[in-house]
C-alpha cells in the first residue's frame, strides 16, 4: 500500500467525482479521461502493463474522443436551463450510497481474509499473446465476432439515411 | 448584410436562372461562417457570408465593396488622359490591358487611328499580361489547395522577368499607364524587343514546369475535377466570360469575335474545357497561356518598323463629339468593357467599367452550393479576381 | 488493511460515482460516461484480485480486462451511436424528454 | 498508375531545389540593401524639376503654367505663380512658380506632369528610397527638394535627356530666330513667352 | 575506441550517475536521460525549422531565411524570443484552463513517446516490453488535446479545425497500427529494441531492414501516409488549412502557447519519423555491413533527418485533400492495403526462405496497388483528360 | 446582324406597342441605342434573347446614367399666354412671337444595356430606359430575370444611381454599405465631410481641413450643417 497508490486513487476518484458533477458536458468529458488515465496508472501500480498501455489507447484514443464528439454532435456542451441532474436524481443518489455502503461492508468485513502481496509476476506481451491464442482462444473470437458486429451496428445506427431525408 | 437576409430567397421570381437552393438535412442549426474580409484566401477586402451544414455549403453570399472608391465618379472629374492612370489600378495583376481597353473605347468615340506598330506592341504587352495574369492565377489557385506556394514562386520567378519587361519599356512594374489615345507612349527600343524575345522563349519550358509538376497530380485532381461546375446556359446567362466561360465549353473569344486589334494576323486557337469544372479552368489557362505564347512569337517576329503614335492625336485637353462608345476587350480576367459618354466637354460625362471580375462573381454562389468549404476558395481562387477592380 | 482491500475501495467508490452519475445525469451522454465509470471500476476488480490472487501467472484476470476494454469500447461506440441518432430524432440528449416509446 | 502525378511533381521540385544552386536563371532574389539592380532608364517614380545651369533657384525651367497642376490625376502638385518675372536660362524674363509642391503621398507615379508640360521642365526620377519618417509633411517636397539638375537628368535618362535637349536648342534656336526678327521688323513683343508646340509627349 | 564513442553517452551517464549514491542511481539516470531528450529535440525541433525553411525556399527557388546569425542559422532563436515576448491572448468567450491546458499536454504526451525510441545501441530511456503499444498509446492522447484546443478556443474555425483533425487522427491511427503490426508479425516483439536487434544483420553486406522486402515496402509507405496525417503534415495539414479555416485549432493561439503547439507537433513529427526508422529502416543499424563502426546514434540521427526532409520535401510539392477525400483515402485505399500487407506478411513468414516469397508477395502487392488506384480513380471520377480546341 | 432599324421593327413585329424609340449616337463608334418603353422592357428582352436570329444571349454591361435638371434656354414660339410668365408680356391672342426663355428640363436616371450574341458573335445592341424624374419615380423593370448578369450590375445601379428595379431578386446595396444613405454616382451627389488630414499643399483640400477641423472644435452642433452630412456613421455596418 503505498504512496503512489494513493495519490492515483485520488486522481481517479477526483476525475470521475467531476465526470458526475460538472455542469459542462465537455469539462465532464475531460474529467472522465483523467479518471481513466488514473485507473491506467493504477493498472501499471499493478503491474499489469498491458492492461494499462490498452486502458490509455482504448479509453482516452478511442472512448474519450467518442464522448467529445458525441457532445459536440448532439451540441450538448451548452449547460441546460432548467439543471443538470435529473428529476429523480435524490433516488439515484439514495441507490448509489446504498450500494457502496453494501460494497464497501463487504469489502471491509472481508478484509481479513483477503490475500496479502504476492511478489510481483513477469508477464510479458508475448505470454499474453500466447495465451490470446492458446487458452483464451475462444473468447479471444467471440470478442471479434462481437466487435465486427458492433463496428457494422454503430454504423449502422448512426449512417443517415439519405433515401428517407430526400 | 447577414445570412437573414436569404430569407427573401423564396420570393424570387420564376423563370429566372437562380441559385438552386439546397435544403439542409433538417439536424442541427447552421453553421454561419463570415470568410473575409480577414480570410487567408479572399484576395484582400472580400467577405463571403457562408452558412454551414457540416462542412457543406447551404448559402453563400459575397459581400462586396471594401475596396470601393468610385472609380467613375473620379474619372468624371477629369480628363480622358487623366483616367489613363487610374485603369491600371482596376486589375493592378494587367494594368496594360485595361490601359488597351480604356484607349480601345476614346479610339472609337474619337475615331483615332492606331499605327500599325503600335498595334503590335499592344499585341505583345497584351498577350505578356495574359502570361503573367494566368501564372499568378493558377499559383494562387494551387496556393489556395494548399500547396505551401511553390507553384505560386515559379510563376513568380516567371512573372518577375515580364515584369522586368514592362518597367524596361513603361518605367514601371505594375502601374505601367503606357497605352494612349491614338498608339503608345514609347516606341520601344530594338533593346527591348530582344530582350522580350529571350523572355518569350524561355515562357515555353515554364509552362512545361508546371505541367510537369501539377497537371498530372491525382490530389490536384481529386480536389479540382467535379468541383465547382459551372454549365454553359447559365455561364452564358450570367454574363461569365474568359477562360471560365471557356472553361464551360462556350467558344467565346473577344479577340476572335471583335477581331480589335491587329488580332486577326495572328494565328491561334481558343481552347475549351467540356466538363466546366475547377480543372477544366485550370486548364484552359494553361492552354491559353501556351496560345498566347505562340502569339507572342509571331508578333515579335514580325513587328515592323514606324511611328507608335497617331500623328494627328492629341495628348491633353481634347473633346471628343457628344456621343457615346462601348469599348472591349478580352482582358486576362474575362470581357473588360469601357463605356463613355461625351458631351463634348473635356471630361467623360459618363465613364463606365464593366469588370469582368466582379460579373464574374455573380455565378459563385451556383458554384459552391452543396460543395465543402475546402472547395469554396478553391471555386473562388478558379474566378481569379481581383478586388481592385470588383469594388473599383 | 491488505493493498487489495485498497483496490477494491477505491473499486466500490468508482462503480457508485458511476451509478450515483447514470442516476442523476439527465444528459444520455453522461449517463454513458457513468456506466463507463462502472465497467472501469469492474475492470479495476479484476485486475487487482489477478495481482493478489493464487496464480497471477494464469493471468485469467488480466485477460478478463482485456477482454472488458475490448468490448466496452464496442459498447461506448454503439451507445454513443445511438444517442446520436436519439437527437437526430428528438433533437435532445434529454432523459427527462425522450420518454416516449413513440418518436 | 495512382501516384504517378505526385512522383512527377516530387522530381520536378527536387530538380528545382538542386537548381537553385547552380542556376542563377532561377533565384530572382536580390537581396535589396546589400544587393541593388542596375539602374532601369526607363524608370520612374517621382516628379523632379529640373534646372539649367548650376543655381537651381535661377535655371528653373518652370514658369508656372500650372498645367501639370490642372491635369495631374491625383492632383498632388501645387503651384503658385510668381507676381513678377525672372530671367531664365537663357535670361528671358519670365514667371517662375512662387511655390511649387509635389505631395509623393498622393503622387501615383503616372507621369502625366511629364507628358503635358511644354517646357521639359518637369522628369520623373528613379530614386526611390524616400521613406521618412516625418508623416506629415516630410513626403510634401517643396520647390527646393523637388530641383535637380539638367546634369542629373542626364544621368538617369540619358536617351530621353539628350531628345529633349536637342529639342529644346531647337526650339531655343527657333526662338531666338523669332525674337531676332521681331526686333529687326521693330515689334517690340520680344517678352512674351516664346510659344512652343503644346505635344510635349515624347 | 569506436565501441567507446558508439556508447559514449551511456558511458557518460554512467560516470555522472556513479557520483551518486547507489539507492538513487536509477532514477538519477532515468532523469538524466530525460533532460537529455528535453533538451535535445527541442534543440532539434530549431534546427529543423530553418531546414525547412530554407529548404523551402530553395525548392521555391528563393533563399530562405539568411539575415539572423550565419546563413540564418540562428533564425530560430529570433523566432523564439518573438514568440516569447509576443502578448498571449486568450479570447474572452475561451474556456481558459482548457485553453491552456491544451498546448500543454499536446508536448508532454508527444514527449512521452521518446522515452521507448531506442536512439543508439543501448541508448533507450525504457526499455518496455510493450514499447510500441505505450508509443500508440501516448501518440493517441495527442488527439484529446487537439481536440481542447479547439473545443475551448470557442471560434468556428478552430472547432472545425479540431474536428477535422481528431477525425483524421484517429483514421490515420489505424492505419499506422495495422502497418507496424506487420513488423511485429515478423520480429515476434512488441520492443522497439528487439525489433532493431532483429533488423540488424547482413547478408552479404546488405541489411535486414524490413523496407527491404515486399510486405515492408508497402508496410513502410503506408506508415509513412499514415504518419504525415497523423503529425497533420502536407498534403494532410488540413485541419490546419490555412486557406479556409484560417489556422484551424491554433487560430486563437499566440505567443508562447502557440509556440507549444509548433514545438508539440514538430516534435511529433520526430517522433513518428523515430518509430518509422526504427520499425523500418533498422533503427540504429548501419546500412552496410562495413560500416558498422560508425557510431549507431549518428545513424539514427542522420535516417531521422533524412525523413524529416522527405517531409519538408512533400510539403514543397503538394497540394492539400480536401476532408471527405482523406477519410476516402484512408478507410478505402490505405487501410485495406494494410490489411491486405498483413496477410501477404504472413505469406512471407510461412513461404519460408526462397525466391518464391519475394516473387508471390511483391506480385500481390503490385497487383493489388494498381487495381485498387484504378478503382479509386474511377469511383472518384478522376483522371487526365483531353482538351478540344474551336476552330 | 441585322440594323438597328430592323431591329427595332423585329422588335415591334414580335412586341405589339412596345414603343422602341431609336437615339442616334453621333460619335464615330456608331453604336445606335434603342430607348424602350419600361412597361414593355421585359417582353422585349426577353424577344431579344429568345428570337433565333438576334440570340442576344449575352448582356454584357448595364449601367446607369444621371441626367440631372438642367436649365435651357430655348426660342420658343409663343401663342397666347394664358398666365404671366416672369418675365413674360401679356399678349392678345392671336399674335404668335417668338422669345428666348429659361426652362427647367427635368432630369431622369437612365439605364443603358450592351447586349451581345454569344451564338451568333454579333453585337452590341445597346438598350436605354429612362425613369421618369429623379426623385421619387425612379422605378424600372429588371432585366435579371431575363439575363442574370445583370444582377450584380442592376445592384450597383440601385446603389450607386438609386434606380429601384421592380422584379429583381434581391436588390441590395452592392458597394456601399447598408447604412449608407446617398448615391455616389449622381452628380448633385456632395462628399461627405470625413476628412482626415493629409499634408496636402492644395488649397481646397487645405480650406476643407481648416472647415473640418472648426467643425469639430463646435462638437457636432454643426454637423447636420455640413453639406453632404446626410450620411449615416461610417461604421454604420
Amino acid at each position: 500500500m503505498s504512496f503512489v497508490f494513493y495519490i492515483l486513487a485520488a486522481l481517479t476518484v477526483a476525475g470521475s467525482l467531476a465526470a458526475v458533477l460538472l455542469k459542462n458536458t465537455v469539462h465532464c468529458a475531460l474529467a472522465l479521461t483523467v479518471a481513466f488515465l488514473g485507473l491506467a496508472l493504477l493498472f501499471l501500480d499493478l503491474d499489469a502493463q498491458f492492461a494499462g498501455f490498452a486502458q490509455i489507447l482504448v479509453y482516452i484514443g478511442a472512448v474519450a474522443i467518442l464522448v467529445v464528439f458525441a457532445i459536440l454532435l448532439t451540441r450538448g456542451s451548452e449547460t441546460p436551463k432548467d439543471g443538470v441532474f435529473s428529476h429523480t436524481w435524490l433516488v439515484g443518489l439514495v441507490i448509489a450510497a446504498a450500494v457502496f455502503a453494501v460494497l464497501g461492508w463487504a469489502v471491509l468485513g472481508s478484509a481479513r481474509v483477503l490475500p496479502h502481496e504476492t511478489a510481483a509476476p513477469v508477464v510479458t506481451v508475448r505470454d499474453i499473446g500466447v495465451a490470446l491464442i492458446g487458452r483464451y482462444i475462444l473468447p479471444l473470437e467471440i470478442v471479434a465476432i462481437l466487435l465486427t458486429s458492433a463496428m457494422i451496428g454503430a454504423v449502422i445506427v448512426a449512417m443517415h439515411d439519405k433515401e428517407g431525408a430526400k | 448584410m447577414s445570412l437573414s437576409g436569404l430569407e427573401k430567397e423564396k420570393d424570387r421570381p420564376e423563370g429566372w436562372n437562380r441559385p438552386r437552393l439546397i435544403e439542409p438535412d433538417g439536424e442541427g442549426e447552421l453553421l454561419e461562417i463570415a470568410m473575409g474580409p480577414h480570410h487567408p484566401s479572399t484576395h484582400g477586402g472580400f467577405r463571403m457570408d457562408v452558412a454551414l451544414d457540416g462542412e457543406r455549403v447551404i448559402r453563400l453570399k459575397p459581400v462586396f465593396g471594401y475596396l470601393h472608391r468610385n472609380h467613375e465618379k473620379i474619372a468624371e472629374g477629369i480628363g480622358y488622359l487623366g483616367s489613363m492612370p487610374y485603369t491600371d489600378r482596376l486589375d493592378y495583376i494587367c494594368s496594360l490591358t485595361n490601359n488597351w481597353a480604356y484607349a480601345l473605347a476614346v479610339e472609337k468615340l474619337t475615331g483615332q487611328e492606331v499605327p500599325e506598330r503600335a498595334e503590335y506592341l499592344r499585341v505583345i504587352l497584351g498577350e505578356l499580361t495574359r502570361v503573367q495574369n494566368h501564372a499568378s492565377s493558377i499559383g494562387f489557385l494551387i496556393q489556395e489547395m494548399g500547396a505551401s506556394g511553390t507553384p505560386l514562386m515559379y510563376a513568380f520567378r516567371e512573372r518577375e522577368k515580364i515584369l522586368d519587361l514592362f518597367e524596361g519599356l513603361t518605367g514601371s512594374r505594375m502601374m505601367c499607364n503606357y497605352m494612349r489615345f491614338g498608339g503608345c507612349r514609347v516606341d520601344a527600343p530594338e533593346a527591348w524587343l530582344t530582350a522580350a524575345r529571350k523572355v518569350v522563349a524561355g515562357l515555353p519550358g515554364f509552362v512545361d514546369e508546371v505541367d510537369r509538376l501539377l497537371t498530372g497530380n491525382e490530389i490536384l485532381m481529386a480536389r479540382t475535377q467535379g468541383v465547382g461546375v459551372l454549365p454553359p446556359e447559365l455561364a452564358v446567362n450570367a454574363g461569365v466570360t474568359g477562360p471560365m466561360l471557356r472553361a464551360s465549353g462556350v467558344n467565346y473569344d473577344i479577340r476572335k469575335v471583335d477581331h480589335y486589334g491587329i488580332y486577326d494576323r495572328f494565328n491561334f486557337r481558343v481552347p475549351l474545357g467540356d466538363h466546366w469544372d475547377v480543372y477544366d479552368r485550370y486548364m484552359i489557362r494553361m492552354l491559353e497561356m501556351r496560345e498566347s505564347i505562340s502569339i507572342l512569337e509571331q508578333a515579335l517576329k514580325d513587328i515592323p518598323a514606324g511611328p507608335v503614335m497617331d500623328a494627328k492625336a492629341k495628348i491633353r485637353g481634347f473633346r471628343p463629339k457628344p456621343g457615346e462608345a462601348y469599348g472591349r476587350i478580352e482582358a486576362p480576367k474575362g470581357e473588360l468593357g469601357f463605356y463613355l459618354i461625351s458631351d463634348g466637354g473635356p471630361n467623360p460625362y459618363r465613364y463606365r467599367v464593366r469588370p469582368p471580375s466582379l460579373i464574374n462573381l455573380t455565378v459563385l454562389e451556383d458554384m459552391c452550393l452543396g460543395s465543402d468549404v475546402a472547395d469554396v476558395v478553391l471555386i473562388f481562387g478558379s474566378v481569379d479576381i481581383v478586388l481592385g477592380e470588383v469594388d473599383r | 488493511m491488505t493493498p487489495l482491500t485498497g483496490f477494491l475501495l477505491v473499486a466500490a467508490l468508482l462503480f457508485s460515482i458511476g451509478l450515483a452519475g447514470a442516476l442523476t445525469r439527465r444528459n444520455a451522454i453522461l449517463v454513458l460516461i457513468g456506466i463507463e465509470l462502472m465497467l472501469n471500476s469492474a475492470n479495476l476488480n479484476l485486475i487487482a484480485f489477478w495481482r493478489y490472487g493464487p496464480h497471477p501467472e494464469r493471468l485469467t484476470g488480466m485477460m478478463f480486462a482485456i477482454f472488458s476494454i475490448a468490448v466496452a469500447a464496442a459498447e461506448a461506440a454503439v451507445g454513443l451511436g445511438l444517442v446520436i441518432q436519439i437527437h437526430r430524432h428528438a433533437h435532445t440528449t434529454d432523459l427527462d424528454a425522450i420518454n416516449r416509446m413513440k418518436g | 498508375m495512382l501516384g504517378e502525378g505526385i512522383l512527377k511533381g516530387l522530381a520536378e521540385t527536387a530538380k528545382n531545389f538542386a537548381g537553385s544552386f547552380v542556376s542563377a536563371e532561377r533565384m530572382t532574389t536580390v537581396e535589396y540593401p546589400e544587393e541593388r539592380i542596375a539602374p532601369i532608364e526607363a524608370a520612374r517614380v517621382f516628379p523632379f524639376l529640373v534646372y539649367d545651369g548650376t543655381d537651381w533657384e535661377s535655371g528653373m525651367r518652370c514658369v508656372a503654367c500650372q498645367i501639370c497642376e490642372k491635369e495631374c490625376p491625383p492632383k498632388c502638385i501645387y503651384i503658385e505663380k510668381s507676381k513678377d518675372k525672372k530671367p531664365d536660362a537663357i535670361g528671358k524674363p519670365q514667371f517662375y512658380p512662387a511655390k511649387f509642391d509635389v505631395d509623393i503621398a498622393v503622387c501615383m507615379s503616372c507621369q502625366i506632369c511629364v507628358e503635358v508640360c511644354p517646357f521639359e521642365a518637369i522628369k520623373m526620377d528613379t530614386e526611390f528610397e524616400l521613406s521618412t519618417d516625418d508623416r506629415f509633411g516630410g513626403l510634401l517636397l517643396d520647390r527646393e527638394e523637388l530641383s535637380k539638375s539638367n546634369e542629373y537628368y542626364h544621368q538617369i535618362h540619358p536617351t530621353e535627356a539628350a531628345v529633349v535637349d536637342a529639342r529644346l536648342t531647337e526650339g531655343r534656336a527657333k526662338a531666338d530666330a523669332k525674337t531676332t526678327a521681331a526686333a529687326i521688323t521693330g515689334a517690340i513683343r520680344g517678352a512674351e513667352i516664346p510659344k512652343r508646340p503644346a505635344e510635349g509627349g515624347d | 575506441m569506436l565501441e567507446t564513442l558508439d556508447q559514449v553517452f551511456v558511458l557518460l551517464q554512467h560516470w555522472l550517475v556513479g557520483f551518486l549514491p547507489a539507492v538513487l542511481q536509477p532514477v538519477a539516470g532515468v532523469l538524466l536521460s530525460v533532460v537529455v531528450i528535453i533538451v535535445l529535440f527541442p534543440a532539434l525541433f530549431a534546427l529543423t525549422t530553418v531546414l525547412e525553411r530554407k529548404g523551402l525556399g530553395r525548392i521555391q527557388n528563393r533563399i530562405g531565411p539568411n539575415r539572423v546569425g550565419p546563413f540564418g542559422i540562428l533564425q530560430p532563436v529570433a523566432d523564439g524570443i518573438k514568440s516569447l515576448t509576443k502578448e498571449d491572448i486568450v479570447p474572452l468567450s475561451a474556456d481558459a484552463a482548457v485553453h491552456f491546458l491544451a498546448p500543454v499536454l499536446l508536448v508532454v504526451a508527444v514527449f512521452m513517446g521518446f522515452a521507448v525510441l531506442p536512439m543508439g545501441r543501448n541508448m533507450v530511456l525504457v526499455d518496455m516490453d510493450a514499447g510500441l503499444l505505450f508509443f500508440f498509446a501516448m501518440g493517441a492522447s495527442t488527439e484529446l488535446s487537439v481536440f481542447m484546443a479547439g473545443w475551448s478556443s470557442r471560434n468556428k474555425y478552430s472547432l472545425l479545425g479540431a474536428m477535422r483533425a481528431v477525425a483524421q487522427m484517429i483514421s490515420y491511427e489505424v492505419v499506422l497500427l495495422m502497418s507496424s503490426v506487420a513488423v511485429v508479425m515478423i520480429s515476434g516483439s512488441l520492443s522497439l529494441t528487439k525489433i532493431v536487434e532483429a533488423q540488424n544483420q547482413y547478408t552479404w553486406g546488405l541489411p535486414h531492414w524490413y523496407i527491404f522486402t515486399p510486405w515492408g515496402l508497402a508496410g513502410f509507405v503506408m506508415f509513412a501516409i499514415a504518419a504525415t496525417a497523423e503529425t497533420n503534415r502536407s498534403p494532410f495539414d488540413l485541419p490546419e488549412g490555412e486557406s479556409e479555416l484560417v489556422a484551424g485549432y491554433h487560430t486563437e493561439y499566440s505567443g508562447f502557447k502557440f509556440a507549444l503547439f509548433f514545438l508539440g507537433e514538430y516534435l511529433a513529427m520526430f517522433s513518428i519519423s523515430g518509430l518509422g526508422t526504427t520499425l523500418f529502416l533498422g533503427g540504429w543499424s548501419a546500412p552496410f555491413s562495413f560500416l558498422g563502426w560508425v557510431p549507431s546514434w549518428i545513424w539514427f540521427f542522420s535516417k531521422l533527418l533524412l525523413s524529416i526532409c522527405v517531409f519538408i520535401w512533400l510539403r514543397g510539392t503538394l497540394p492539400r485533400l480536401r476532408q471527405d477525400q482523406l477519410m476516402n483515402f484512408a478507410w478505402k485505399f490505405v487501410l485495406p492495403m494494410t490489411l491486405l500487407n498483413l496477410m501477404v506478411t504472413a505469406l512471407w513468414r510461412f513461404l519460408g526462405e526462397g525466391w518464391e516469397r519475394w516473387v508471390f508477395c511483391s506480385a500481390i502487392l503490385m497487383l493489388a496497388y494498381v487495381a485498387m488506384g484504378r478503382i479509386g480513380m474511377r469511383s472518384g471520377h478522376i483522371g487526365p483528360r483531353r482538351y478540344r480546341y474551336a476552330e | 446582324m441585322k440594323t438597328i432599324e430592323e431591329i427595332k421593327a423585329a422588335i415591334e413585329a414580335a412586341v405589339p406597342g412596345a414603343g422602341v424609340e431609336v437615339v442616334p449616337n453621333a460619335s464615330p463608334s456608331g453604336q445606335h441605342s434603342l430607348r424602350l418603353e419600361p412597361s414593355h422592357a421585359f417582353e422585349v428582352a426577353k424577344f431579344l434573347r429568345d428570337d433565333a436570329e438576334l440570340a442576344l444571349d449575352f448582356l454584357s454591361n448595364a449601367t446607369g446614367v444621371d441626367w440631372p435638371d438642367k436649365e435651357v434656354t430655348e426660342k420658343v414660339k409663343v401663342k397666347r399666354l394664358v398666365t404671366k410668365t416672369v418675365d413674360g408680356v401679356e399678349q392678345s391672342a392671336e399674335e404668335t412671337v417668338e422669345e428666348s426663355r429659361k426652362r427647367v428640363e427635368p432630369g431622369c436616371l437612365e439605364v443603358v444595356y450592351h447586349l451581345f450574341s454569344m451564338a451568333k458573335k454579333h453585337g452590341p445592341v445597346v438598350l436605354r430606359m429612362k425613369t421618369v424624374n429623379r426623385t421619387d419615380n425612379v422605378e424600372l423593370p429588371s432585366l435579371t430575370p431575363v439575363w442574370r448578369s445583370a444582377e450584380l450590375q442592376e445592384r450597383e445601379i440601385f446603389d450607386l444611381f438609386g434606380i429601384v428595379f421592380t422584379g429583381h431578386p434581391d436588390l441590395r446595396r452592392l458597394l456601399m454599405w447598408d447604412a449608407f444613405k446617398d448615391h455616389p454616382m449622381r452628380r448633385d451627389y456632395v462628399d461627405p465631410d470625413d476628412y482626415e488630414y493629409e499634408p496636402t499643399a492644395h488649397e481646397q483640400v487645405l480650406a476643407r481641413a481648416a472647415a473640418h477641423t472648426a467643425g469639430e472644435q463646435i462638437a457636432g452642433a454643426s454637423a447636420g450643417a455640413i453639406p453632404g452630412g446626410g450620411q449615416e456613421g461610417i461604421g454604420g455596418k
